[in-house]
């Protein structure tokens, strides 16, 4: 499970400085060392056995995927694809880079490669990421460098869905060594080649020398050395930072975040987010059927006021699914849920409990989201401010999201990770048939999103999003809450981009 | 300083602390207006004064006084500790008194569910119970307790192995006494000062244990102020706003410290060895 | 006659009770051993035999609180004397075995380890010396096998047998003085006999004085020089063993001796009624009046000072010389 | 009052079905290891116990520690299964072969301990203590238990201000007391009294000693005293069985025993009680005690042998058979009475 | 000797099979489902079924358990469902670094306790006494976590001078062989490598053993006091021994199973217990591992975790016995040599 490759003494005691934080040594070849928190689980070398953000951004920085979307230039940009386009609706034509060198001086990426990647994820039994590609029928080489993607209807996100996330390995090595390629040879065509893992604890990264930008960017000031180092508890990441023994915090709590404020050696990077959080109702459980309560549900809660007082401004409003951060956002919805308690008093009183009621039980994740538990309670006394008569649980996550996923929580506050382009997650948590968690079902809505799947013209089909937005909004299906800001705590020589998804684009990172 | 000079001391300095905790459980809430539950994030964070809406001792992130959480806090904190205490105590004394006294086989079986339970890391079986019926404070108290019988039992189980070769057992045996007639009368009422030294540690190990299972996010409901679960909670705002920890680390400390001196006084009086014998 | 080894002086003891009270439990005695002799002080429980012998040792409890009084051994006071004084004394002119053989021996440590221990304590011999001493010495105390037993641990020997490693440990460095606090109460009266005949006749070998604590007056009889009789803290009678024996002039020792069993060939022995008072509730004037048959109205009016007969001293307002019990 | 006692010692023992207890052949072992996995030794504590006791006698059970005379106080009491043997008391089978062995209160024996602070439960007081016997026996009202405890209170020579007394709060020989009466106010046949006067001082150990002789001649109890202290014995016991190592090697009505022994051992013990006025016979062997080894079951040897001053080859050969003579039996190749090879 | 152990070793067996079972029956009756939380939020329900099939999580309760058992008398733990890995390996990748910390907690416990505690009962009633005692009551009374936290503000996050958690930074090349890093170091010949070692191992350790101080300072006070008043002591004043050689060769030796006894008890606690010291300083050890496949129902690893602290701690009791065996005659004899 390790990849432990030689590395030169100088290396060591550079980093070995860094560990007992002396004074920085003038070493001849100073090695750019970059040392970034993780706290998603690392769990497994294989690059299909987990499906978390940050697992498929160190895959892409070392195996390579087809592309990203580069979130400042808001487009996606290849990695080891150089060209795709529609040439019908179900299929897309993807053109492969050439020249570019497997880490250990193997060949390129090419269509067999990609073929297999495919197969990995579907039929490896460790593959936990077939998800994202169930729209996909079947890819189909074309030549070395070029492979169409059939998809089983008509797929106008099927770019956003497969960049950041469609890792590419060589079929040659899983032929030569099977699941071992993992642990041995773990190499492929990544900026990045990984030297170490160790699962749950580090990862450890060198720069691919071989390696260009598609654009043709200089790379000289990325990071020599990234090693990613597990930190799961928010104070030892501010402590780690201030002491220098990590350069890049992320995922900075609100309330840490003053312990950074005013430090000469480390600067704070805030970046919108695309986590939704919401207060989900189970639309078919009692008394959540009555779309007047969970609009009271909605003008109970004063957002803002959390936002500024509790989460330290270091989070922004989002009206519906699809906010300023979230791919086809148009602009603020017509009609919004904001906070009005006198409304939300006369649509209880409306609904049969003008004295108070009623009971309810609210459910919250711990532990699991920025201040998830505080703002739960912050939620349950505005809900009590009203009326409801809230009975408030924090159950351990895995019950609560055993309970959520089957349909048992009848209320809850949580939130949808990575909502970049709405469309799959929306269809999952909100369309008719879709996972018991929400239970929701609105014929409108049902029909709205599957007109933006056949949509190939963007602003047509954004317009169509935000109607499905209005509804979301005035249905309250669930109540849109906010998106947290990403605040990420740098050292003051590191220059980077954390782009709204919590990740980064490590060529792109600059270090003195 | 003579030996009952230093007895005394601790007595003094150890029933000062319990009743300085006392008074704040019984008085605090008369002391300041507020509710410990109630929320006002306009005055979140506010720090110790007497000059900021009557939050003597601060108010904490959601803007609930930490005066009235303290006290509130106190109560809670006496009573997971002392239930805990009683259930644990109770249990593991008879456990360990019944195992000791039989003897033999049933002894080993029953020591082998004692090794059992010691095997496991405490922390599983927290996290197990509190996972599978929820949480709660009878939860708390039941996960906490079930891993804090054990000394008792072991103490109960060493005593009643001595004791059932007192000839006073013999006496009451040979006049026909069962097994319920010797344990009742005669080994439990032997081993209670023993006990009871446990118990003065013990419960200041509850509040302890409690504060950790909230440091794991595994505490008592929100709606339930704890010292522990304040504490936990206030550790991310140590700088800044030290007075969200500190106050309730203090309380744990006195009490703990109450308790052990306490435990401590209890145990050098009890001690037959201390005692002059001048027979 | 020879100056004494051992002369205790107006020795009292206080100790702390519960509740800050303040005892007295040794009050004002006096009398002195000579070399050589083998000298008995007989006391029940309560009566404060051992805290002499242990504050002769300077071993004493915590809850001591003073010594008044002298304990004069080679020109030293000891109950005033200091640890600098004590130490060397302790073990190498002075010894001390205990009731206790079971508890006397570290149960972790070889008896050759024990008994070399002592020696090295006062540097007198060293290695192959020390050793043969040490053989010789548990030969003296009748071990069959002594190599045997210095390899043993004290959980591998009998009482009896722990007793006499303890004996021989006494003797180890030749003192001068042996003080025995009641070695034969945990043995076996066949054990008893014997452990006190060794004694004897090793402290008459080496011309050891012996100060021999006993409750039981039939035990010292034979072997004992003089004989001193205490009681609730207070010395009744001390003379010579076989005139304090055969003709007690105190009451108590007459009592004492009544109580030893005999064949019952008729009436019963009476024993002493009633129980040794208790520290804290001594009576004033004669300590044994409340179970005396001789009992007259001025025994509990003031203290009874000694009373000076031939052969030895008596505190009694009317010795048992002529009068018999009525 | 009238001593009865000259008449009990002159009394020649009635044979057969009259004795209040017969004990015959009881052997009881213990099994130890001297270390794991390795074959457990055998250690004989009762090897052929054999005893009969009238109503209202003193039977003295002398030996030294260790010899099982305590082990045999147990079997009595029911609190020890013996391995072999039969027990009757009164008439009733308590413990045999074939039968169910009567549990501890239904054999009507009580038993005294050695020591004084050990048997009472401290946290208990007197009335407690001594209404526990009724109180398990059940079907006595509350106002009958008292006025048992205080009778019985009277009849031990305790006063009646002792009732809600703690233990701690009475010497040594008021707790012997309290454990009498404790024994007694269950009205047993026989009662067991185990070291019972050791631990007190001779003071008080002669008061417990009239005692239990006032005992037997109030309510005709039958005693069983066990001691090592052969004067003790000699002053109370009407007959006297010398125990070493497991078996009966003398025993006999006291003054025979006493005045006649025949074997050494006796004789050893009888030397060694301490008796004011009259020396004691130098008798000192090279090693008092020696380190024994367990007696293996069935070892084929007399007892004794290896601390007998007379022991021949025969004695290392086989074990001696118990003989009957005048007003004794005893198991001897060499009895004192006959002259020495 | 060898054959007590043996049958000490042999106890444990009834006692694994308890704490399996055990283990088992809460693992599986508790609500939360491995495959739940194995796929990621939006995986369908044939996704879901299919993690179910693989792991065989459909299986009856009791085939699954006894499948188990078989298995772990082979030896095998069976892979974690949470990391794909071998449950045994990746077990015996975290072990060294909670026996590191465990041991050398103990260990600086015992070398500020136990010369505390000795003193404390050698001037037992005095203001020394008092001082030892308010000393330990304060380790006693602080919550481990807030220690932690305190810590590493101030060492690490103020003052800069020690790391703030973690074991070895990367690029140290330290030949692994017993995982014991100070230990490797010193047999690698790198003790250039110390004292990075220990500036990593400095915190956590502090932390973990001050809770301890308190209770090894009582329990050796106590058995010190004890001793004292046993008969044998005054007989080594009797026999004229200096003070210094009484406390070394009567009081200690025999203090020494009352104290040992204690320190076992502590460390098998401290292996089992130091999850949250593993959580605040990110030490890479089993408690951290536990706590985490707890937190995802990874049943094999809990398992194996639960089997391997039960080991552990069965060891260590057996450790304990051979050093009673070693100290005291008596046991020895008992036991058989």
């Amino acid at each position: 499970m390790q990849l432990r490759a030689s590395l030169p003494v100088i290396a060591a005691l550079a980093l070995l400085n860094a560990g007992s934080a002396a004074p920085a040594q003038t070493k001849p070849a100073p090695l750019k060392t970059m040392t970034i928190t993780a706290t998603e689980p690392m769990t497994t070398d294989n690059p299909y056995g987990e499906s978390a953000a940050p697992v498929y951004s160190l895959w892409c920085h070392t195996y390579g995927c087809l592309g990203r979307y580069d979130h400042t230039k808001k487009m996606p940009v290849g990695i080891l694809a150089e060209k795709w386009e529609a040439i019908d609706p179900t299929t897309w034509r993807f053109t492969l880079r050439k020249g570019l060198k497997r880490h250990d001086g193997g060949p390129g990426p090419t269509s067999a490669d990609v073929v297999h990647s495919l197969k990995r994820i579907r039929t490896d039994p460790e593959s936990v990421q077939s998800s994202f590609i169930a729209m996909v029928d079947r890819i189909v080489p074309v030549d070395d460098h070029t492979f169409d993607i059939v998809t089983k209807a008509p797929a106008v996100n099927l770019v956003m869905a497969l960049f950041d996330r469609f890792i590419v390995t060589s079929a040659d090595l899983y032929a030569k060594h099977g699941r071992e390629a993992d642990k041995k040879f773990a190499v492929g065509w990544g900026p990045y080649k990984l030297e170490e893992y160790l699962a749950d604890r580090r990862v450890a990264m060198r720069k691919n020398p071989d390696w260009t930008e598609s654009d043709g960017s200089s790379t000289a000031d990325s990071p020599d050395l990234v090693i990613l180092q597990q930190m799961r508890e928010p104070e030892q990441r501010i402590n780690a930072l201030l002491n220098g023994e990590v350069q890049v915090a992320r995922l900075v709590p609100p309330q840490l975040v003053r312990r950074l404020e005013n430090r000469p050696d480390v600067k704070i990077l805030k970046t919108g987010g695309i986590e939704v959080m919401f207060l989900a109702f189970n639309n078919k459980m009692e008394p959540w059927t009555d779309v007047r309560l969970r609009r009271a549900v909605a003008y109970a809660v004063n957002r803002p006021l959390i936002i500024e007082r509790l989460l330290g401004g270091y989070a922004q409003v989002q009206e519906g699914l699809v906010g300023p951060n979230q791919f086809c956002y148009t602009g603020p919805p017509e009609r919004a849920n904001a906070y009005d308690p006198a409304k939300s008093k006369a649509l209880l009183a409306e609904a049969g409990y003008p004295n108070g009621g009623p009971e309810i039980d609210f459910y919250t994740a711990v532990g699991r989201y920025v201040s998830d538990r505080q703002v739960a309670e912050v939620v349950a006394q505005m809900l009590r401010q009203v009326g409801f008569k809230v009975k408030l649980h924090t159950p351990e996550y895995a019950n609560f999201w055993a309970d959520v996923r089957r349909g048992r929580s009848p209320f809850y506050y949580m939130g949808r990770g990575s909502i970049f382009d709405p469309s799959d997650s929306s269809g999952q948590l909100f369309g008719t048939g879709g996972s018991p968690r929400v239970q929701y079902s609105n014929p409108k809505f049902d029909e709205l999103l599957s007109a933006q799947y056949k949509e190939q013209d963007p602003e047509k089909r954004c317009q169509i999003w935000r109607q499905i937005n209005q509804v979301l909004i005035d249905d309250v299906p669930s109540h849109f809450m906010w998106t947290h800001n990403l605040v990420t705590g740098l050292r003051a020589n590191v220059d980077m981009q954390v782009d709204s998804s919590g990740e980064f684009w490590l060529p792109d990172a600059k270090m003195k | 300083m003579r030996k009952s000079d230093f007895l005394n001391a601790k007595f003094i300095i150890g029933a000062s602390c319990l009743l300085l905790i006392l008074t704040l459980a019984i008085f605090g809430n008369v002391i300041t207006g507020h509710d410990p539950q109630e929320q006002d994030l306009m005055s979140s964070l506010q720090p110790p004064g007497f000059s900021n809406g009557g939050y003597y001792l601060g108010t904490d992130h959601l803007g609930r006084d930490i005066l009235a959480r303290m006290a509130s806090g106190a109560r809670v904190s006496i009573v997971i500790a002392t239930a805990i205490v009683l259930i644990s105590g109770v249990f593991g004394v008879l456990y360990g008194a019944l195992s000791g006294y039989w003897g033999g086989f049933r002894d080993i079986v029953l020591q082998k569910i004692v090794e059992t339970f010691w095997a496991f890391p405490p922390i599983l079986l927290a996290l197990a119970i509190l996972a599978f019926f929820g949480q709660s404070l009878a939860n708390i108290i039941i996960a906490l307790a079930i891993q804090r019988w054990i000394p008792y039992c072991r103490i109960a189980r060493a005593q009643a192995l001595v004791l059932r070769n007192r000839e006073f057992v013999a006496a009451s045996q040979i006049m026909g006494a069962g097994t319920g007639w010797v344990v009742t009368r005669h080994i439990l009422p032997n081993l209670l000062s023993a006990a009871i030294v446990i118990a003065t540690f013990s419960m200041a190990g509850a509040i302890l244990a409690e504060a950790s299972l909230s440091f794991l996010g595994l505490g008592v409901p929100p709606e339930i102020p704890t010292w522990g679960g304040m504490l936990a909670e206030g550790r991310s705002y140590v700088v800044g706003a030290w007075w969200i920890a500190v106050f309730p680390g203090l309380g744990i400390f006195f009490t703990v410290l109450g308790l052990n001196l306490l435990g401590d006084w209890l145990r050098d009086l009890l001690d037959p060895k201390a005692a002059l014998n001048l027979r | 006659m020879a100056e004494p080894i051992l002369s205790i002086d107006r020795l009292s003891i206080h100790v702390r009770a519960g509740g800050g009270v303040r005892l007295k439990i040794v009050d004002d005695i006096s009398f002195d051993i000579l070399p050589g002799q083998f000298f008995a002080l007989i006391g029940e429980s309560g009566s404060g035999k051992s805290m002499i012998a242990r504050a002769i040792m300077r071993l004493m409890p915590d809850e001591v609180l003073d010594l008044r009084g002298e304990i004069r051994f080679g020109g030293h006071d000891l109950a005033h004397a200091g640890e600098e004084l004590l130490r060397p004394l302790r073990g190498s002119e002075i010894s001390m075995i205990f009731q206790e053989p079971m508890s006397s021996l570290d149960p972790l440590m070889t008896i050759e380890r024990q008994l070399s221990e002592a020696v090295e304590a006062h540097g007198k011999r060293k290695g192959a010396a020390m050793r043969a001493h040490i053989i010789d010495l548990l030969t003296r105390v009748r071990f069959r096998n002594p190599e045997q037993i210095m390899r043993s641990y004290p959980h591998e020997l009998s009482g009896g047998m722990r007793q006499r490693v303890m004996i021989a440990s006494a003797l180890i460095n030749e003192p001068k003085l042996l003080i025995a606090d009641e070695p034969t109460t945990a043995l076996d009266v066949t054990i008893q006999a014997q452990v006190l005949d060794i004694i004897a006749s090793l402290a008459r070998d080496y011309g050891l004085a012996v100060l021999f604590i006993s409750h039981d007056l039939s035990l010292v009889y034979e072997n004992a020089d003089e004989i001193a009789v205490l009681y609730g803290g207070m010395l009744m009678e001390r003379g010579p063993a076989r005139a304090i024996i055969e003709a007690p002039a105190h009451p108590y020792t007459s009592a004492l001796l009544a109580c030893v069993p005999r064949r019952r060939t008729g009436a019963r022995q009476e024993g002493i009624e009633g129980a040794v008072p208790s520290v804290s509730d001594w009576p004033p004037g004669c300590r044994f009046a409340a179970r005396c048959a001789w009992r007259q109205p001025q025994c509990t009016q003031h203290e009874i000072a000694f009373l000076d007969l031939p052969d030895r001293r008596v505190r009694c307002v009317a010795p048992l010389r002529e009068s018999a019990p009525a | 009052m009238t001593d009865l006692s000259d008449l009990q010692t002159n009394r020649t023992r009635p044979a057969g079905a009259s004795a209040l207890l017969r004990a015959q052949g009881v052997s009881k072992s213990f099994w130890g290891r001297t270390g794991l996995f390795r074959p457990r030794v055998e250690n004989r504590a009762l090897d052929d116990v054999s005893v009969t006791l009238d109503e209202g006698e003193i039977l003295g059970l002398v030996g030294e520690s260790g010899c099982g005379k305590s082990t045999f106080a147990k079997v009595m009491i029911g609190l020890e299964k013996a391995d072999a043997g039969t027990l009757d008391l009164g008439g009733r089978r308590i413990f045999g072969p074939a039968d169910r062995a009567l549990p501890p209160a239904e054999r009507g024996v009580q038993m005294v301990f050695q020591d004084p602070y050990g048997s009472l439960n401290p946290r208990m007081n007197v009335h407690s203590i001594l209404a526990e016997g009724l109180r398990i026996r059940g079907g006595m009202s509350g106002a009958e238990m008292t006025a048992q405890v205080r009778r019985h209170l009277d009849l031990v020579g305790l006063g009646q201000d002792s009732l809600g007394k703690y233990p701690h709060q009475f010497s040594g020989g008021q707790r012997q007391r309290l454990c009498i009466a404790r024994a007694i106010i269950t009205n047993p046949r026989l009662l067991i009294a185990d070291e019972a006067a050791s631990a007190l001082d001779v003071s008080v150990q002669m008061q417990i000693l009239n005692l239990l002789l006032d005992l037997r001649e109030r309510m005709g109890l039958a005693i069983i005293f066990i001691s090592h202290d052969m004067a003790v014995i000699e002053y109370l016991c009407d007959r006297i069985a010398v125990m070493y190592r497991g078996r009966i090697v003398e025993q006999g009505l006291s003054a025979d025993v006493l005045d006649r022994p025949r074997h050494p051992y006796t004789a050893r013990l009888i030397a060694a009680r301490p008796r004011v006025g009259r020396r004691r016979v130098h008798g000192l062997e090279p090693d008092v005690e020696q380190m024994e080894a367990p007696l293996a079951a069935g070892a084929s040897r007399c007892v004794y042998v290896e601390r007998c001053p007379r022991a021949t080859e025969i004695c290392r050969a086989q074990a001696p058979a118990l003989i009957q003579a005048e007003g004794a039996s005893y198991a001897c190749f060499h009895p004192l009475d006959a002259p020495q090879d | 000797m060898v054959r007590a152990i043996a049958w000490r070793v042999a106890g444990v067996v009834p006692v694994l099979f308890l704490v399996t079972l055990v283990l088992f029956l809460l693992l599986r009756l508790a609500p939360g489902d491995a495959a739940d939380l194995l796929v990621p939020d939006d995986a369908s329900e044939a996704e879901i079924l299919r993690i179910r099939e693989r792991w065989g999580l459909d299986r009856p309760l009791l085939e699954q358990y006894f499948s188990f058992l078989l298995n772990l008398l082979k030896l095998d733990l069976g892979r974690s469902y949470r990391y794909g890995a071998d449950v045994f390996e990746l077990i015996a990748s975290r072990v060294p670094a909670t026996i590191e910390l465990a041991t050398l907690a103990l260990l600086a416990a015992s070398l500020i306790a136990i010369p505390l505690g000795i003193l404390a009962a050698l001037r037992k009633g005095t203001a020394v006494d008092g001082a030892v005692s308010v000393f330990a009551i304060a380790g006693v009374s602080t919550p481990t976590f807030w220690l932690g936290i305190l810590l590493v503000l101030l060492f690490s996050a103020e003052l800069h001078l020690l790391p703030s958690g973690g074991r070895l930074p990367y690029g140290v090349q330290l030949p692994e062989r017993t995982g014991l890093h100070l230990v490797d170091a010193m047999l690698a010949g790198r003790f250039d490598l110390l004292g990075l070692i220990a500036s990593q191992l400095i915190l956590p350790v502090m932390t973990l053993a001050f809770s301890m101080v308190g209770i090894i300072s009582r329990i050796t006070r106590g058995a010190i006091i004890d001793v004292a008043q046993e008969e044998f002591i005054t007989t080594s004043v009797a026999k004229g021994l200096t003070r210094g050689a009484i406390i070394r060769h009567h009081l200690l030796p025999n203090a020494t199973v009352p104290i040992t006894t204690i320190l076992g008890l502590e460390l098998g606690v401290l292996i089992s217990g130091s999850i949250i010291v593993e959580v605040v300083f990110s030490w890479p050890g089993l408690g951290t591992l536990l706590y985490q496949s707890i937190s995802v129902r990874d049943i094999p690893l809990v398992t194996g975790i639960v089997v391997t602290y039960t080991t552990l701690f069965i060891l260590i009791n057996v450790v304990i016995d051979v050093i009673y065996f070693i100290i005291d005659p008596r046991i020895r004899a008992s036991q058989g040599a």
